[in-house]
């Protein structure tokens, strides 16, 4: 293995070696060095395939817009697909693999794809594989779907966590490169709240990269003060190894912080990444700029790199990228890094420059320095196998010849970052100036400075940066003097050059998606003109670097093969993220057990230790059942506690019901205007069930409303409605009728509410309230409720049922709730009290025939759940307007019926539908459907509820409950829904 | 008559009480609170500020602030109405509010609707910010500032406290009593990293 | 020129320098029997079905920029037909079974690929109502299969069966379902179209209506105006705005949907996943990507960007359906702009004024429904009559009450 | 997308619940072509493309129902007030 490591500092501890391995080969490097400056370092070229003809690729640049150099890093469940090798700094055991090739990068079995390459060309297959249809499925896409993909998924769940911060700041900078260091300087020093992020471990930007000079001392020098500096002001947060990749209304931004990507396992509560929400009254973008390649023949040989990206790795990391580099550049920033290089001492063979007269002064350096010039040159094609060794040029006047060089550094020019500059919809301005865009059209409260802006100059990014600080710390309230800097002129001239034309071999314009000039042509050929057509139909920017590398380029192409400027053609509108953003940081602690919260009831402690088996119902979780030991299955203990409660006396937790406080002069005229039947009526000591509608006429909830006194109702609403009914209420109070005097508030976290069922109920009840209240015989009828106090603490009783037995509700306060729990099964051992749970509880309220959720859908309205007696007519209420609409009012609707199998040993399945019995199963004979079952204890066979067209004329009509889905069809008889006491003598007694 | 088997239980009896090392955010719960939300009446409001201020030495704050005497503290929690809350009175609270003030307002007991943290430490603002998304710098949310927000899909409130002796920043933020064991969980993680401690008295 | 493996090969040979524009980029002629405005989907597809099924090629879709960059082109490829209202079913059923025959019927490869749609289920209440559309589904003689979660669990082993806060029981599974390249839909129908005659005019946005008393009689454009004897709006997210050029005021809403995909990867999801516990929904495109989607933002808007709360929102419902996906980077999104009808359901109808057909309210069921859409569109045109399979999707149906309401929602289109 | 709250502050979009178009106010109940105005009022809802009057619900903060004043083209919101204040006697 030969060393490529420079002598000197740069930016690496030389002092300490990493190992690592690639493709199971161990390597050394540095702390400070990224994977790509240590595999460089290391000799080692090339690192992957391309996506579609399995090119030999290696690094192209030095940072997140590397489209070649993709690895796999880690391995297990934290192997992570697609990771930019430019972005990964270096650890202690790092293991990366490469990518898209088999059996090994070397020989790569797919590149026979390149053979191949006349036939895929852009959209070729939108031209075939449609003979014969049926091979789609079975042939063509599962071989295309093969050899898409670069990396692999894990597979395994991510064993790392992720966390959000919210953040606020006066100023938010983007980028800490000079213009972004001195933005931040400049606000911080009197006193504004500044955030700085930067997605490279290492402030600098290209201070780090360059040899710039500020002040009389290096630029990566300066960098490292102005750091130290903001790290001592108490209100700077600086966030290294931070991207921010989203712009988002209201001066929100996104960024990702990767806390420990650069360790092998996260420490110690800490997560791999952090999700920054951040609210900044200003931002200033210093994302800096991006340099172009070129196209030309054979442009993605490893060894051909962005000419900044030569420098960085000599400069930074004081790796050679290869032993005879030559330059090609349009731009006198090329020539620099000729400069930077022959000061390191390598061998600079030729600066071929595009243009005919590069400024003298530095053909006069290159001169000095002993480089050979060709002015007016293009390198059209380059030679070797999966590395360069030589690189071909056509002189001004048309001769070629040959350069031997392992390496070319192309300066194409430089293109700023405008990304985030158009997040919210603002169109990047086309600059004649610098051959790029600008931002223009920025979101509020953002300014561009630096080469971020155009200002390409280390004097116009330091200079933009301390004016945009000074206007953001004014905006916040604090007088900045204007900071400046000295520095030295540097040349930033560049001429325009996309592509080098006559090439010879393959000129990629996208390196990841392998899409070539030729390409780009037949797309034109094709009518795909506009950016966004060429970009859907080549694939052109959809790769992993979102087009930082080719889409300026792929779109200045077309508009030179239209016949247009670029302005005209556009851009495409970039969205975040800025660069790809792990889903996983996305969804923070929301994932697996903690992807909502839990809500536990009061008596939770209390059912888990008598090993209730639990459901969820949105977010709270509710015993579904208590089973005993020696019970055979579930079925067996919900007809147990069923029996329990119809026979003796049952308790349940039902707490989860919402509870709403209603108070004020004009609470009964309110909740007139709320149900469907009339409340004003209610005698306070009362209770009554109400069903409320939408405003569309379509049954919203129901529940229970009592009157606790004259001026103060408490109403209950179902589980799932509770958060929309108290927005429905707040809303009629606050935006329809605000001139009425109602005062509302949920209670439902106030109280727990505990059912007590049962023929024996009312004997438990005396038990544990004695004489705190009186509820033996009339004293306390059915529908009564009261306030009262126990163990000294406040409690409320309602005689109300669900189960259609005798029946109570005790309210307590919530954190007393299990306490009254275990005291009610205390006092009701010898009642033989059973708790029951959720199924139980539905079990019962189907033979009662008691609409649910399932019943009340969204689509039902009060007539169609035989709730119209209840609707009053003597009152405008929401809903009741539009309710009388044909559709809705039609006598054909579905109504809700009672259901039982005619063989009484048959089952009921929810979901099936109702069909005349011995019509064919077609849609036309659909007449409505079963919307739940149960199996009876009481009357020991299946029964259901459903919804039949009709159906309250329909009872004893005998139907097919149709169920193919599950292989059912059972007989069924239609039956009044309330299979269970109908005349309700159960609960009044 | 208060029977003893019939008390309160903490929901976070068996949580665990601590992670990390250091004591970052140190957790206590506020216990025994009188909680009682109270609701102007229509066009009563200059007379319900009259009557409390008479009564219970208290000036309602017009927005989202505390305002504090002796036992006594009323937090604005939207037009027009309040959390009002009083050191270890419980449920009695809100009944003698509702005879004291209940002409001009709603008083509605929440003595149990909220479980309340008390968070404090020298890193408690980082753990915080992790949670709620609102500024908590000491210059945007100063002593008695109170916010209503959201926490990982729990609506929550807060208030900040007098720094303590040590000088570190306090909060006490509340969430509704089901939620008490989530909410746990997502101070305990957010303050994991900065050492955790939860104070059972 | 007709594709197919031969002229891909012919081509090859001579470096593809003989294709042709996909379709004909037209300019506007003064007149036409029949505009449609709108160069999405939908559009194309009607002109292209009003030229073949009803030999009507003097028709012109005017697109205010290029073809298929607006909902079209943005969304999440899903192609499905397993809907429960009986009115909706036999419609997209319809749309279903063009899907399959599309490719030879256009000559370009859309990729249709009936991978299937799985919509997971995770508790009984979920449950039994995917049965109940399953049924009707089956009633309809729609394909459709319930699964449980042993069989969930074997199609899909990287799903998180064990961990998660709302455990998949199982799911309700259309094998027919999928998906199809979208663009390619776009194109195809496109050259099609232009390829019978019909021209598709591109930047040429819709200024006005030329209205004389009652009857509308054309357009004022960009390009200048142009007479129309019918005139139809198929603009999606724009419906209202074209609307308000004729005085109209719609039952719809413009919402924005966002729309994501990762970094493309190695084949880990064989068909199209619902979660049911959450709004999130994925699929692998055959690129490699995980393209998946979720909720609408929840307020109206016409600019075509998310925020980021739902970004979390849906990134959180993936990683709580497969915790694998957790070092897999979002790549791109997108936001599209929906237009959410009052009860979810879609209008293919006449307006109150004579000449004037609208076509909308698709919500975000508008890519799949394309084949179909097009086809009824084009029939209500052509005959003055609804298409028997779209009779229901009336613009009176809000003030009569017969409401096509799948999710039972009510007026409240960012809940559809 | 963050709005001034009348009550808390900014805040983040995503404390409120959006219900839509403020404009439509309920009509007459008694009126006799009410049937008519209610379809119109629930059904038929601006959409402008520009200024648009919508109600959102502070459900996650002080519960107050306010009246954004938002461009739907920009989401810049121009003007917030607790709603119902003007209807307010």
């Amino acid at each position: 293995m030969s060393s490529h490591r420079l002598a000197g500092e740069g930016a690496i501890q030389r002092d300490q070696t990493l190992s690592f391995t690639f493709d199971r080969r161990g390597y050394t490097g540095h702390p400070g060095d990224t994977l790509a400056s240590a595999l460089l370092a290391s000799g080692v070229r090339l690192l992957g395939r391309s996506f579609k003809y399995h090119r030999p690729r290696g690094v192209l640049g030095a940072g997140s817009e590397e489209p070649n150099a993709l690895v796999e890093l880690r391995t297990g469940a934290r192997r992570e697909p697609n990771t930019r090798a430019t972005m990964i700094e270096l650890f202690e055991g790092l293991a990366a693999r490469s990518q898209n090739r088999w059996p090994c990068l070397a020989f790569d079995a797919a590149a026979v794809n390149s053979v191949l390459s006349r036939l895929f060309v852009a959209g070729f297959y939108y031209k075939t594989f449609m003979w014969p249809a049926a091979c789609w499925e079975k042939l063509y896409e599962p071989a295309i779907r093969r050899a898409a993909g670069l990396g692999r998924a894990s597979g395994e769940a991510d064993p790392d966590t992720y966390e959000k911060a919210h953040a606020f700041c006066d100023l938010l900078v983007i980028g800490g490169g000079p213009a972004g260091l001195a933005a931040a300087l400049t606000a911080a020093r009197p006193g504004a709240r500044v955030i700085l992020c930067d997605e490279d471990f290492l402030l600098g930007g290209r201070l780090n990269g360059d040899r710039h000079r500020i002040g009389g001392e290096s630029g990566a020098l300066w960098a490292r003060r102005s750091e130290a500096e903001l790290r001592s002001l108490p209100e700077v947060r600086l966030l290294t190894r931070t991207t921010v990749f989203g712009v988002y209304d209201g001066n929100t931004f996104a960024a990702l912080e990767r806390v420990s990507d650069h360790v092998p396992v996260p420490r110690p509560h800490q997560p791999r990444q952090r999700l920054w929400k951040i609210v900044a009254r200003r931002a200033v973008l210093a994302a800096g700029a991006l340099e172009r390649s070129i196209v030309f023949g054979g442009n993605d040989r490893p060894g051909v790199m962005l000419a900044s990206a030569v420098r960085t790795y000599v400069n930074r990391f004081r790796v050679a990228p290869g032993r005879r580099i030559a330059v090609f550049t349009a731009c006198d920033d090329g020539w620099q890094t000729a400069f930077d290089l022959i000061e390191a001492r390598l061998d600079v063979p030729v600066i071929v420059d595009a243009r005919r007269d590069p400024p003298p002064a530095l053909c006069a350096q290159a001169r000095r320095l002993g480089v050979r010039i060709m002015p007016g040159a293009l390198v059209f094609g380059t030679r070797g196998g999966a590395g360069l060794e030589g690189i071909e040029v056509r002189g001004e006047e048309g001769h070629v010849s040959r350069v031997r060089a392992d390496t070319l550094a192309v300066a194409g020019g430089w293109s700023p970052n405008t990304a985030l500059s158009t997040h919210l919809g603002g169109r990047a301005r086309w600059s004649e100036a610098i051959g790029a865009h600008v931002p223009a059209d920025l979101p509020p409260g953002m300014i561009a400075v630096g080469a971020a802006s155009g200002e390409l100059s280390l004097a116009g990014a330091l200079r933009t940066g301390a004016a945009a600080g000074r206007e953001a710390a004014g905006s916040a309230g604090f007088d900045a003097p204007l900071e400046q800097w000295r520095t030295e002129e540097e040349p930033v001239g560049s001429a325009r050059l996309w592509s080098v034309p006559g090439c010879r071999g393959k000129a990629f314009v996208d390196y990841q998606h392998d899409v070539t000039v030729e390409d780009i042509a037949l797309a034109v050929r094709e009518g795909f003109r506009s950016a966004e057509h060429l970009k859907r139909y080549t694939t052109l920017g959809m790769g992993t670097d979102q087009g930082k590398s080719s889409q300026l380029t792929g779109q200045a192409l077309l508009a030179a093969l239209t016949q247009r400027e670029p302005a005209e053609v556009g851009t495409i509108t970039a969205r975040p993220p800025y660069t790809a953003v792990a889903i996983g940081a996305l969804a923070a602690r929301a994932r697996g057990a903690q992807f909502k919260p839990c809500r536990l009831t009061p008596s939770h402690r209390w059912a888990e230790e008598r090993g209730a088996v639990f459901v969820d119902a949105g977010e709270w979780r509710r015993a579904r059942w208590f089973p005993l030991t020696g019970e055979a299955d579930w079925r067996s203990t919900v007809a147990r506690e069923v029996a329990g409660v119809r026979t003796g006396v049952g308790i349940c937790d039902v707490s989860t019901l919402g509870k709403i406080d209603v108070q004020g002069a004009d609470a009964g005229a309110f909740l007139d205007r709320i149900y469907a039947n009339m409340i004003s009526t209610l005698s306070v000591g009362r209770a009554r069930y109400g069903v409320m509608l939408r405003e569309d006429g379509i049954v919203l909830d129901d529940g229970t409303v009592a009157r606790l006194q004259e001026c103060h109702f408490l109403l209950s609403t179902s589980t799932v409605h509770a958060g929309r009914v108290m927005r429905h209420l707040a809303h009629a109070r606050q935006v329809l009728w605000p001139q009425l005097d109602v005062q509302l508030a949920s209670v439902t976290e106030q109280w727990a509410q505990i059912a007590i069922a049962g023929p024996r109920s009312r004997e438990l009840l005396a038990r544990v309230l004695g004489d705190a209240l009186e509820v033996a015989g009339a004293a306390f009828a059915y529908l009564a409720c009261a306030q009262f106090l126990w163990h000294g603490r406040p409690a409320r009783l309602f005689r109300i049922s669900f189960c259609g037995e005798l029946g109570y509700e005790l309210a307590v306060p919530a954190r007393y709730g299990e306490a009254a729990v275990r005291a009610l099964m205390a006092a009701g051992g010898t009642l033989g009290v059973v708790p029951y749970g959720t199924e139980a509880l539905g079990v019962m309220r189907i033979e009662k025939g008691h609409a649910a959720g399932a019943e009340i859908n969204g689509t039902s309205t009060a007539a169609d759940l035989g709730l119209g007696r209840l609707v009053s007519a003597r009152k405008d209420f929401i809903g009741r307007v539009l309710a009388a609409r044909p559709g809705l009012a039609a006598a054909e609707r579905p109504a809700l019926i009672g259901l039982a199998p005619l063989d009484r040993r048959a089952r009921l399945s929810t979901g099936a539908h109702l069909l005349p019995a011995g019509a064919p199963a077609t849609l036309s004979h659909d007449e409505g459907f079963v919307s739940s079952t149960a199996y009876s204890p009481t009357l020991k066979h299946w029964i259901g509820l459903g919804f039949l067209s009709r159906g309250r004329e329909r009872l004893g009509e005998r139907m097919r409950a149709y169920d193919p889905l599950r292989g059912e069809d059972v007989q069924v008889e239609i039956a009044h829904p309330v299979f269970y006491d109908p005349a309700g003598e159960r609960v009044r007694s | 008559m208060v029977d003893s088997a019939y008390g309160p239980l903490s929901p976070f009896a068996a949580m665990p009480a601590s992670a990390g090392t250091g004591e970052g955010v140190v957790a206590g719960e506020r216990e025994g609170l009188g909680i009682a939300r109270i609701t102007a009446r229509n066009r009563q409001l200059a007379a319900l500020e009259q009557l409390v201020h008479k009564r219970l030495h208290l000036a309602l704050p017009a927005g989202p602030r505390r305002m504090r005497s002796g036992d006594l503290a009323a937090a604005g929690v939207g037009p027009e109405c309040w959390l009002m809350t009083c050191e270890s009175a419980g449920n009695a609270f809100a009944a003698g509010l509702r005879d004291s003030i209940g002409g001009h307002a709603a008083v509605v007991d929440l003595s149990d609707a909220y479980v309340m943290l008390r968070l404090a430490g020298a890193r408690v603002r980082e753990a915080l910010a992790k949670l709620v998304p609102v500024d908590l710098h000491e210059r945007s949310f100063q002593v008695d500032d109170v916010a209503q927000t959201v926490a990982e899909h729990m609506a929550v409130t807060l208030w900040r406290l007098e720094d303590t002796g040590r000088g570190e920043a306090a909060f006490e933020l509340s969430v509704g009593r089901s939620f008490a064991q989530s909410l746990y969980r997502a101070v305990h993680d957010s303050a994991a990293e900065f050492g955790f401690v939860f104070e059972t008295r | 020129m007709r594709y197919s493996l031969a002229s891909l090969l012919r081509q090859a040979c001579s470096g593809h320098r003989g294709w042709e524009p996909a379709w004909r980029d037209a300019s506007p002629k003064s007149a036409y029997e029949v505009i449609i405005i709108g160069g999405g989907g939908h559009g194309l597809a009607a002109a292209y079905y009003l030229a073949k099924v009803h030999g009507l090629t003097d028709v012109a879709v005017l697109e205010k920029g290029c073809i298929g960059l607006g909902n079209a082109g943005r969304n999440t490829t899903i192609i499905r037909s397993n809907y429960l209202l009986a009115e909706n079913n036999p419609f997209y059923e319809l749309s279903m079974k063009l899907w399959e025959g599309l490719e030879q019927d256009l000559n370009y490869n859309a990729m249709v690929s009936q991978r299937g749609v799985l919509n997971l289920f995770h508790s009984d209440a979920q449950r039994d109502a995917f049965v109940r559309r399953g049924n009707a589904m089956r009633l309809h003689g729609v394909d459709a299969e319930l699964l449980d979660a042993r069989r969930v669990r074997r199609m899909l082993p990287i799903l998180d069966f064990d961990g998660a806060r709302f455990p998949i029981q199982g799911g309700l599974l259309q094998r027919r379902g999928g998906t199809a390249r979208h663009d390619a839909v776009v194109w195809g129908y496109a050259r099609a179209a232009s390829g019978l005659g019909v021209d598709i005019v591109q930047q040429c946005e819709v200024t006005g209506l030329l209205r004389e008393g009652t009857r509308i009689t054309g357009v004022r454009t960009t390009r200048g105006e142009i007479r129309a004897g019918k005139v139809a709006v198929s603009v999606a997210g724009h419906s209202s705005r074209v609307a308000a050029m004729a005085g109209l005021r719609l039952p719809i809403e413009s919402h924005v949907l966002q729309a994501f995909v990762s970094e493309a990867i190695k084949p880990v999801l064989p068909c199209v996943v619902t979660f049911g516990a959450g709004h999130f929904y994925v699929s692998q495109s055959d690129k490699g990507g995980l393209v998946f989607g979720g909720d609408l933002d929840g307020y109206n808007s016409y600019a075509q960007r998310g925020n980021l709360p739902t970004v979390e929102d849906v990134c959180s419902g993936g990683m709580a359906l497969m915790p694998a996906i957790g070092r897999l980077r979002l790549l791109r999104s997108w936001g599209g702009i929906m237009d959410m009808s009052m009860d979810g359901s879609p209008i293919i109808d006449r307006t109150p004024l004579e000449g004037l057909y609208l076509n909308a309210g698709w919500c975000y069921g508008g890519f799949k429904a394309t084949p179909a859409a097009g086809y009824c569109l084009a029939h209500l045109l052509a005959r003055e009559e609804s298409h028997e399979l779209a009779r229901a999707f009336r613009l009176d149906r809000f003030a009569t009450g017969d409401l096509l309401d799948e999710k039972g929602q009510g007026p409240q289109p960012n809940l559809h | 997308m963050r709005i001034e709250c009348p009550f808390c502050g900014e805040r983040d979009h995503s404390e409120f619940a959006y219900l839509g178009d403020a404009g439509c106010a309920r009509p007459a109940p008694g009126a006799a072509d009410a049937q008519a105005r209610f379809v119109e009022a629930v059904y038929l809802r601006e959409n402008p493309a520009g200024a648009h009057r919508e109600l959102w619900y502070h459900e996650f903060g002080c519960r107050s129902w306010v009246q954004v004043t938002r461009d739907t083209r920009t989401h810049e919101i121009l003007e917030v007030r607790l709603a119902g204040a003007s209807a307010a006697p």
